[in-house]
């Protein structure tokens, strides 16, 4: 049966992605993302807002008339990177909404 | 944005008034007959209209999230949709967007179409 | 079509505790023996699945309530779902029926399919 | 050429669903949805947050490993709604999130 909406591992390498010449670290880490379906009804975890209820309502009624929601990160956390920036000075730097905490759907 | 809206103003049921201005709606005056609302809003009522033509006020005040095409615009509070299943289909609704227009209502709605749909199986 | 239980049509706002439902298909990544918890309410469903009837249950938040536990009229797929409130696990106890199979659609006399 | 994300019009109509039987007003509303691609690089009004440019480049590079970032709302605003409750008053509610505003890549 199609999986329904829920977080997914996502590996992400940042030496293969050749930006081990300015990220001193971390050069990996997991970013997961989101991935399934949303179907009705959107269970309490997926969180829907009501818009997203009222459309998964009216896909299951019509699917042509619009798309079902999509399964979206709904809660990010950040993760620390130190890098060397364009002055060639060491940075260490907090990026905002790195990481899924959770998924949803919108 | 737009300015504030005087709207007149009838709870039957008390809804409460401390619960309406937390949610922002509106300040109700003293006499408890008109409202304040915020800006950007437009006017409501509601009435109960049942034959042979007796007409009980309902529900009137702030009208503050419309949704695009919902009409509310004019100055008077027409009715333009069929009263809709409940209560015996007496609940005539209207909207307007100007201060006090929802004193009263007129009506202007089509007339519904009789079905000319045929049963298959006639009754025997 | 969604019934609610607890004694009333539109679903009254429940009060802001947490209620413990019975889940399967589909419970939450952090759930453990087939629970899961809500501010909202516990829902069962039945829908046709390959000409087969499949119960599935769980919780619905708060937010969207009124509309997920709402009949629906013209759901293309058929399912009944119904959700309560009065207390932990009541959606062990709710048993919805599928809805009739739609008649064949008729408008002036020439059958529809 | 596929179309970016973007807003489209999603017709709600509360009659047809049925709700007529306790909804007063509206009977039908203007509920927007979003649909349309989140290719690289995503545009600055979609406001990617890190995580889904990070996703948008891993995508590009490999398309098996993780699926494009997904088109959905962002901002999203409330509509009044006048309704029967269960004990049959008439009451007027403001339901939040039901119109789509503005669209972006997650």
């Amino acid at each position: 049966p199609r999986q329904r909406c829920h977080r997914k591992h996502l590996h992400v390498n940042f030496k293969e992605m050749g930006w081990d010449d300015w990220i001193i670290a971390p050069l990996e880490y997991d970013a997961f993302h989101c991935s399934g379906t949303c179907d009705f009804p959107i269970r309490s975890h997926l969180e829907p807002t009501n818009h997203a209820i009222i459309q998964t309502l009216i896909n299951s009624m019509d699917p042509k008339s619009t798309p079902p929601t999509c399964c979206v990160p709904t809660r990010l956390s950040p993760i620390s990177i130190l890098y060397i920036d364009s002055a060639n000075n060491v940075v260490y730097k907090q990026y905002e909404d790195m990481v899924v905490e959770s998924c949803g759907c919108r | 944005q737009g300015e504030e809206r005087e709207c007149a103003f009838t709870d039957q049921q008390q809804q409460g008034e401390v619960k309406r201005v937390a949610e922002g709606e509106g300040r109700v005056s003293p006499e408890n007959t008109t409202i304040r609302c915020a800006k950007g809003s437009h006017c409501f009522g509601l009435w109960e209209k049942s034959p042979p033509g007796e007409v009980r006020l309902v529900k009137q005040g702030c009208w503050s999230h419309l949704a695009e095409h919902n009409g509310c615009r004019e100055d008077r509070c027409v009715v333009t949709h069929l009263p809709p299943l409940i209560q015996n289909g007496t609940y005539h609704f209207c909207c307007c967007g100007s201060d006090m227009c929802n004193v009263n209502f007129t009506e202007d709605f089509p007339t519904p179409s009789p079905t000319t749909a045929q049963p298959i199986y006639p009754a025997t | 079509s969604g019934k609610e239980t607890s004694g009333s049509i539109a679903p009254a706002s429940a009060s802001h505790r947490f209620l413990w439902c019975y889940c399967s298909h589909h419970c939450p990544d952090d759930s453990t023996n087939n629970t899961c918890r809500t501010d909202g309410y516990c829902f069962t469903m039945v829908e046709e699945e390959g000409g087969v009837p499949v119960l599935t249950a769980g919780c619905l938040g708060l937010v969207g309530s009124e509309f997920q536990c709402r009949d629906i009229g013209g759901f293309r797929q058929r399912k009944s779902l119904e959700c309560c409130t009065d207390e932990d696990f009541c959606n062990r106890n709710l048993r919805p029926t599928l809805p009739p199979l739609q008649p064949p659609l008729y408008v002036d006399g020439k059958i529809h399919h």
